[in-house]
């Protein structure tokens, strides 16, 4: 692998760039792989690289149906942070910051990672009971927190209105200073790069049509380009995992969901720091372009196809406008859509399944790119030893039956 | 903005229903006598199908009744809705490729 | 009525200033009525205590003497009139003594806005996602609709003339919403 | 400097209404029915900004949405605007507008600099450095970056103007006003359907406008006119101009952006909505959406007066401006021919016509011929000079094939060159709306294909090239779309006679090679001028491995500017099919997103803002409230009295007031936004006991219970007193926040699992205003207010209710207890509320009766250790957790949450439980929040026991009180447990979470 720098690029530059090498290949498939990865995004090509690097199985093939990075990885906000409530995810997202935090060095290629801090504001008496619980809970487990009041919010986000007389006045906030966004291709080009110079087969435009089994254990797949033996297959579809779950015969506590997101056009530099508002659904960050980036709710009704409906940007921006007023002359430049893959007590599946040797790695909803790192680096391990890492044990298929769920929904919202 | 008819009232903006989520999931007669396993099942296992899907909504702004609609997931075409109690219709001849 | 002595409208703090084309009406009876309406023996007994043959085309209204009758839902009516709420209350209890059904005095439930005049259709269109179009909505229509933000019936008593029933917590925001709708034509006439 | 470039005649502007403007400081005067951009042409103003990466010098392109280039920082102070394009600005007095991201000037770029940089900051340049050492990109390198980031500047405050929403159906929507669409409305209108016709124009007429046409023996003008004219006499047709479809969604649900004021001078806009989104839904949409006009990729295809073909013809025929007057034409079909024919007749000089193609024919052709303009065919143009304007153009022979053409064959002086790659039908929307394209190897751009929605395709956009067609196709769209919706057309009128030129042949030429190849030496092939993309960058893409369209775009920033590509999508795509050798259709085409162009904000959100972004709920009490001082909280939509602070009362001492005049005499709480939900029906006790975790059918007539709901999965998620009124019939309390939910929950159970139970369930929560009267004085209070009823507690005991006359008014009154005290809830019909309470407010003035918030409430029932669901409970605590196994029946084969209690998880013995904490120090109040554990003296992360749900400083207790979740709690009552805070520890002991009265003897005075 060709170590990019800005000497690398100098001397490219003299011979007109002509000798860039490709940034991974594009092989044919073989009959067979140790592991199998369905899906060529972020969480998937970083399955692969850790699988490799961490455990040195390197026979490995990650299938892509489509373009790599062309999910999820492509369609969310960016933004990066550990701060959850219960020590289950506190645990997992705080891994996946750790790497996040290496990252660019770790696989040579520059992921852009800003930590210029998340604040999480709080709406209402609830929302600060909930916040400072949160920031409590953190501390304890060693993830950095603090708890803002009003006007400490202003300092950090200067254009941000916190006059008590607006409908959802800012209470205060939380705030992870580790926190902040990263740049969503880079991330699955880098972790492609990395895992393709460590010997992993990347395939694009290869569709899985069905899951092979024999005696309750996987052989392999099948897809549009021919099928393919396996002793192990990792499903990272997001979106898409019912789909792959029911080539297997079995079901997931998941549905799918349209997630709208919108730039505005480049304008300059107006606020360095994420804001999110649970209460009134606005997320908001400003890219490096000069865009500024934000994430809408979630539409309520099930869809497999990569757009929502147009009244929920609509309502953020009304939302939106009520933090931010010089927004208002600001043009929204492009909308999108992600399917994300939602568990009921939005938390990630990372289990074993009851079909031997598949495994599935989804359920991240609306909080998946964050994790990208983590999430492989553990789902890795899991392909590997054939058992969960104690950080993505409480994440199994089983905490539906027991009842064991891991509850991010925070507080159902104080009624009396 | 999906325009979903109301077997009672016709055709009227999304913003006017609640979602409901998967059609046809009866609650078992007696939970009791369930394994966890199965009641799991019941509770949280969905099928989140791709392409044509019955799914429940209510007419939460309008007439207040739960119904069903069969849509496709992909398209979000509409094929129809029918009351809760009845049959899903009859897919359309177009419904190719997506199943 | 004497039940509405000590009454106030929800709203009555904000309408002295509505525009033209809107006004809050003084209040009168709604009672709610929920019952069987392929029960035969519970339609007639609704006739015989106000007169009314209960709609049971969705989103219509039937006009009775005293009182008329919006269809709700398939087993839901609002009764609405100048009459006593309580004597209605009583009548319908006597009547459907015996069977399956519920009847409630919500005069105080809902406040009764009315919307009229040329720019009617106008602030209809920005409140509502509904289309009130005289080809589709006709005097004698009623239905349930979000009216900005807010659940509301709406009902077409006459062409240009709306009644707009909604929640009396709702009251003020709809008010003032209504009122702005209109804001931009008084400015224009 | 005076309109030097303006032509002597002509145009659709008023040369007798000039206006004043200034750019970039500098005064200027145009005419109405100008754009910015005409007027800049007209006063020889072409450098309107520099490009993204390399900041070159940049000059207007097109004439309408397409432009890459021209933005521009509109207005000033509050209604200031960023990148908005000079050639979508109509004219008006007074505009004042300036270059984007220039610095210190337009002239003298500072940061033009980074041209010399160019051969490093190629594509992918940023994912490849900037990582060494780790610290300095947060330190340095972003920084930096992010100051050269941006176009223009968003306004420093907020903004005054108004928007708003409007909410339009018709059978027939017509996207596009050129003579397509006119045709398509008419035919529609004619036929009696409700249409709407949009254009994003200030005018309608499309094409027509940049045209000098004859229709059926009409000038264009004229027959624009006539259509107009007939359809506004239509009542149920709508004409929108100014008007943007920017976004189609599903169900044919389109999103039309209206611009009412944007156009007038700002004393004109005053009072008036400025921008207002039409929200349609269509039966059928036809769209007629035109074509927008290709850049030839050439070197140093990027000076200002390197123009498009057709916005040429646009300035001097609609606008009366020569966009210069030595013009150099070069192309590959012969449309763009007409552009050099009008310019030579309006006084303009065309040099020469550069045709890629070897043997041009056709009128066109002849005409220019017969014009003697000199026409080089088989050459193309393969370099340029003048920087800041184009000044000379270099011409090759063709060479097929070859990477490199070797002979100059001429330099050719000029001001400006014109440009035509042929055109790319508009299919943005129609992309949008899911439907499929398909690359036309004649036509040499994509065209509509299989759709998905109810919709028809027409004019320029369906391939249809000529007026002819146009008329032609417009009317059979509308006809269809009229037809398809239940309408019968008129009978189809004669074709009218149109005189124009056949349209000729087109000639694919995706990348014009110069003495070098492509992306060696300095010369730069721009694709996209916004974003700086090359096709040397797109090459290098590929050379490095990026094949699909998507990754070439997102890694050379291709079509990700302003413009999305317009004029950049298709030469991108054909450039890359051309360095992957495979036909275009198999490279595939890039996804159309909406908006179609930016929309702002303001606009999106209309009138939804402040108090309207989320309806607010009030009480009939609420003016009482806030005459009286009353601060408010939030609950749902609600606004409840926090508490009621007297004049120079800190929060505590209210909270202290409040709260002991409640313990030792009396207070009155507006109960009104509790939900009630009357239940009734000879199965409504069997319909409670299966909601409800506790029995229900032996409740007496008259009694009062109270209940805890789960969902199936085992959790508490609403709570609530229940009254029996009669034998099939309960009046429901729900929580404030949770009444709807509650209703919705309970009819999707009647409605979709119990059909069979004869309950009818109705929301009465606005019928009844709530006030509660609570404290050892409450009998003395309710005594003078209802002197008849007898309230001895032999009949009217605790948890039962009467009904009679409270002050004169109908009232129910409750006997149930949320502090612990003798409490009367008197229920008043909803608009009877106000003078109940000042009825009662009268009536307890000699007790001191003091009127009390949701904080006091909050306290009281911490107190006695009720519960406040949502506080105590977050989805993930069940009614045993609550230590209310009490309430939960064991008789009761089922009820909904039951089987789940059983599940190893939910029966855990060491599950958080809720219990009292009393800390060491009596006055240390915890935060709420706090995380408790049982050891503070362990690293890092420290395993937690639970955390802090409720905690107040209790007046009548004289010391703090807190509630708590804590593992295994109830079998740890004496023990003691730590909440670690930022600077802090406090110490607490675990207790009994009744704190206050414990034998309840204070419930009956």
């Amino acid at each position: 692998m060709v170590k990019y720098s800005i000497f690398t690029i100098a001397r490219n530059a003299l011979t007109g760039h002509k000798d860039w090498p490709k940034q991974w290949r594009s092989p044919e498939p073989k009959p067979e792989y140790d592991v199998i990865i369905i899906g060529g995004g972020g969480h998937g090509l970083a399955t692969a690289y850790y699988l490799a690097k961490e455990h040195g199985i390197t026979n490995v093939a990650v299938l892509e149906k489509g373009w790599l990075g062309g999910g999820n990885t492509a369609r969310n906000t960016t933004i990066v942070r550990s701060n959850y409530l219960w020590d289950e995810s506190a645990a997992i997202y705080e891994k996946s910051l750790q790497l996040w935090e290496g990252l660019s060095q770790d696989i040579n290629y520059n992921v852009m990672l800003s930590q210029r801090g998340v604040l999480n504001l709080a709406h209402s008496l609830g929302d600060v009971r909930e916040g400072v619980r949160r920031v409590n809970a953190n501390r304890l487990n060693g993830v950095d927190a603090e708890w803002l009041d009003a006007e400490g919010v202003k300092d950090f986000c200067p254009i941000i209105n916190i006059s008590k007389s607006a409908r959802h006045p800012v209470l205060g906030a939380t705030l992870q200073r580790r926190g902040g966004v990263a740049r969503h291709d880079s991330v699955a080009w880098g972790f492609a790069r990395a895992a393709d110079a460590l010997g992993v087969d990347i395939i694009q435009n290869c569709e899985v049509t069905g899951i092979k089994r024999k005696d309750g254990k996987v052989t392999g797949v099948e897809t549009t380009r021919g099928d393919i033996s396996a002793k192990k297959i990792g499903v990272v579809a997001a979106g898409h995992s019912s789909v792959i779950a029911e080539m297997a015969g079995i079901r997931l506590p998941v549905d799918s969901h349209p997630l709208q997101a919108l730039v505005s056009e480049p304008i300059k530099p107006v606020i360095d720091c994420v804001v999110m508002s649970g209460a009134v659904h606005v997320y908001v960050s400003q890219s490096d372009k000069g865009e500024l980036v934000m994430g809408a709710g979630i539409d309520s009704y099930n869809s497999y196809a990569q757009r929502g409906s147009f009244h929920v940007i609509e309502h953020q921006l009304g939302a939106c406008l009520e933090l931010f007023p010089i927004f208002s002359r600001v043009r929204m430049m492009r909308t999108w859509g992600g399917i994300v893959d939602t568990c009921p007590d939005a938390s990630p599946i990372l289990s074993g399944t009851s079909v031997e040797g598949l495994y599935f790695n989804c359920g991240w909803g609306t909080g998946g790119f964050k994790a990208t790192p983590g999430s492989g680096w553990c789902f890795a391990h899991t392909l590997a030893k054939d058992e969960p890492h104690p950080l993505n044990a409480p994440f199994s298929l089983s905490r539906f039956e027991s009842g064991a769920l891991i509850d991010e929904h925070g507080a159902a919202g104080v009624a009396h | 903005m999906l325009n979903i008819d109301c077997p009672w009232c016709g055709k009227r903006h999304e913003t006017e229903f609640r979602y409901g989520g998967e059609a046809h999931i009866a609650r078992p007669e007696d939970p009791a006598k369930l394994e966890d396993t199965e009641w799991a099942e019941f509770l949280f296992m969905r099928t989140n199908t791709k392409g044509y899907f019955a799914e429940r909504w209510l007419h939460s702004h309008g007439c207040r009744r739960w119904f069903n609609v069969f849509r496709n997931t992909v398209t979000h075409e509409i094929v129809g809705s029918y009351k809760m109690g009845e049959k899903p219709p009859k897919l359309p001849k177009s419904a190719g490729g997506t199943k | 009525m004497a039940e509405t002595e000590f009454w106030i409208t929800p709203a009555a703090a904000i309408a002295s200033a509505f525009p033209d084309g809107l006004t809050e009406l003084s209040p009168r009876a709604q009672v709610n009525l929920r019952g069987d309406a392929e029960d035969a023996s519970f339609m007639t007994a609704v006739k015989t205590a106000t007169g009314i043959d209960l709609p049971e085309t969705p989103n219509k209204a039937a006009t009775g003497k005293e009182f008329k009758a919006l269809w709700l839902s398939p087993d839901e009516w609002l009764l609405v009139g100048e009459g006593e709420a309580a004597t209605l209350v009583q009548n319908l209890e006597g009547a459907l003594k015996g069977q399956h059904f519920a009847v409630n005095n919500l005069s105080a439930n809902r406040t009764i806005f009315e919307l009229s005049g040329p720019h009617c259709h106008h602030a209809l269109m920005k409140s509502s996602e509904v289309d009130f179009h005289p080809r589709v909505f006709a005097p004698g229509d009623c239905l349930q609709t979000l009216i900005a933000k807010a659940q509301a019936i709406v009902e077409q008593v006459e062409e240009d003339r709306f009644h707009i029933y909604v929640r009396s917590s709702f009251s003020r925001y709809v008010g003032a919403w209504l009122a702005e709708a209109l804001a931009e034509y008084r400015l224009a006439d | 400097m005076t309109q030097a470039f303006r032509t002597t005649s002509g145009g659709r502007i008023d040369r007798k209404k000039a206006i004043n403007f200034t750019f970039n400081g500098q005064s200027y005067i145009g005419y109405e029915g100008d754009t910015l951009a005409s007027a800049l042409l007209a006063n020889g103003v072409h450098l309107l900004g520099r490009s993204f990466k390399y900041h070159r010098p940049r000059g207007i392109v097109a004439a309408g949405a397409e432009e890459p280039n021209s933005m521009v920082q509109l207005g000033e102070g509050a209604t200031t605007e960023p990148n908005i394009r000079a050639t979508q600005i109509s004219l008006y007095e007074g505009l004042k507008a300036s270059s984007v991201n220039v610095w210190p000037n337009l002239e003298l770029d500072i940061s033009a600099i980074n041209g010399l940089f160019a051969k490093i900051m190629t594509a992918g340049f940023y994912n490849k450095t900037f990582m060494w050492p780790r610290s300095m990109w947060m330190k340095l390198y972003e920084p930096v970056i992010r100051r050269a980031a941006g176009w223009g500047k968003a306004p420093a405050m907020g903004d005054p103007d108004i928007y708003d929403h409007m909410h339009l159906h018709v059978e027939v929507m017509v996207v596009g006003g050129g003579p397509a669409g006119l045709m398509a409305a008419m035919a529609a209108g004619r036929a009696g359907a409700r249409v709407l016709l949009v254009d994003e124009q200030n005018e309608f007429g499309g094409s027509l406008l940049s045209r000098k046409r004859q229709i059926g023996g009409k000038d264009e003008t004229a027959w624009i006119a006539d259509m107009v004219a007939e359809l506004e006499a239509m009542p149920d047709v709508t004409l929108l101009r100014r008007s943007t479809a920017f976004g189609y969604y599903d169900h044919n649900y389109l999103c039309v952006l209206e611009q009412k004021t944007d156009h007038l001078p700002a004393a004109e806009r005053k009072g008036k909505v400025r921008q207002r989104v039409w929200h349609i839904r269509a039966g059928q949409v036809v769209l007629a959406t035109g074509a927008h006009e290709r850049p030839l990729v050439f070197a140093d295809n990027d000076s200002p007066g390197i123009m498009l073909a057709g916005s040429v013809q646009t300035y001097v025929n609609r606008y009366g401006v020569l966009p210069g007057k030595k013009m150099v034409l070069f192309t590959n079909n012969d449309t763009a021919y007409e552009a050099a024919i009008d310019l030579q007749a309006a006084g303009g000089d065309v040099v020469a016509i550069i045709d890629c193609r070897t043997e041009p024919t056709g009128e066109l052709v002849d005409a220019a011929r017969a014009l003697d303009i000199e026409i080089l065919a088989g050459h193309a143009i393969t370099g340029t000079s003048g920087g800041k304007r184009v000044s000379s153009v270099e011409v090759r022979k063709i060479q097929k094939g070859a990477k490199v053409y070797t002979t100059i064959e001429r330099n050719i002086d000029c001001d400006l060159v014109a440009m035509s790659g042929g055109w790319s039908p508009v299919v943005h929307l129609f992309s949008q709306s899911q439907g499929q394209l398909e690359y036309d190897e004649e036509k040499v751009c994509f065209l509509p294909g299989k759709s998905r929605q109810a919709q028809q395709v027409a004019g320029a956009l369906a391939g249809q090239f000529s007026v002819k067609e146009c008329l032609a196709g417009g009317y059979k769209a509308g006809a269809d779309a009229a037809r398809a919706t239940g309408f019968t057309p008129k009978r189809k009128p004669a074709a009218p006679e149109i005189d124009e030129p056949a349209v000729g042949s087109v000639e694919p030429y995706w990348i014009v090679p110069s003495s070098r190849p492509v992306g060696e030496g300095m010369a730069k092939h721009f694709v996209d001028l916004q974003n700086d993309t090359t096709a040397a960058d797109i090459e290098l893409a590929v050379r490095e491995g990026f094949e699909s369209v998507e990754h070439i775009k997102r890694y050379t920033l291709t079509g990700f500017g302003t413009d999305q590509g317009k004029t950049s999508n298709i030469n991108a795509l054909a450039i890359l099919s051309g360095i992957l050798d495979k036909p275009i259709p198999k490279v595939g085409t890039t996804t159309f997103r909406p908006p179609y162009t930016p929309v702002s904000y303001g606009a999106l959100a209309g009138r939804n803002l402040g108090d309207w972004s989320d309806p607010v709920r009030v009480t009939s009490i609420h003016d009482w409230h806030v005459k009286n001082g009353a601060l408010f909280e939030n609950v749902g939509q609600w606004k409840r009295p926090w508490y009621f602070p007297k004049q120079g009362e800190t929060m505590q001492e209210a909270l202290n007031r409040e709260c002991l005049a409640v313990r030792n005499s009396v207070g009155v709480l507006d109960a009104s936004t509790l939900g009630k939900i009357d239940i009734r029906g000879p199965d409504a006790a069997e319909f409670l006991n299966r909601i409800y975790t506790n029995a229900w059918a032996k409740l007496g007539i008259g009694r009062v219970r109270y209940g805890l709901m789960c969902h199936e999965d085992g959790m508490v998620f609403d709570d609530g007193t229940t009254a029996r009124l009669a034998e099939d019939r309960f009046l429901m309390t729900t929580t404030t926040g949770g009444a709807a939910g509650v209703l919705d929950w309970l009819e999707e159970y009647l409605q979709t699992e119990w059909p069979e139970l004869k309950v009818y369930c109705t929301s009465v929560t606005e019928q009844w205003a709530t006030v509660s009267i609570t404290g050892p004085k409450a009998g003395a209070v309710l005594e003078k207010l209802a002197p008849e009823m007898d309230l001895s507690h032999e009949n009217f005991p605790f948890l039962s209710f009467k009904e009679g006359e409270v002050a004169g008014i109908n009232a129910r009154i409750f006997r149930i207890s949320f502090t612990g005290e003798l409490t009367y809830e008197i229920n008043v019909p909803w608009t009877c509320g106000l003078a109940l309470w000042k009825a009662v407010m009268a009536a307890g003035a000699e007790f001191d009766i003091t009127p009390y918030g949701t904080e006091s409430m909050h306290i009281l029932r911490a107190e006695k250790g009720f519960i406040i669901v949502g506080q105590e409970t977050d989805g993930t605590t069940t009614p045993q957790d609550l230590g209310m196994d009490w309430i939960v029946s064991k008789k009761k084969p089922d009820f909904i949450g039951k089987r789940s209690f059983t599940r190893s998880d939910t029966a855990r013995p060491d599950r958080k439980q809720l219990v009292g904490l009393l800390t060491e120090t009596p006055d240390d109040v915890l935060p709420e929040g706090s995380q408790l554990v049982f050891d503070p003296n362990v690293p890092k992360p420290i395993p937690m026991a639970g955390h802090v749900t409720s905690s107040y400083y209790s007046a009548a207790l004289g010391r703090s009180i807190a509630l708590a979740l804590v593992k295994g709690g109830h079998g740890r009552k004496g023990q003691k447990i730590f909440a670690p805070l930022d600077k802090r520890t406090v110490t607490a002991e675990i207790v009994d979470p009744v704190f206050y009265d414990k034998e309840g003897d204070r419930l009956n005075g």
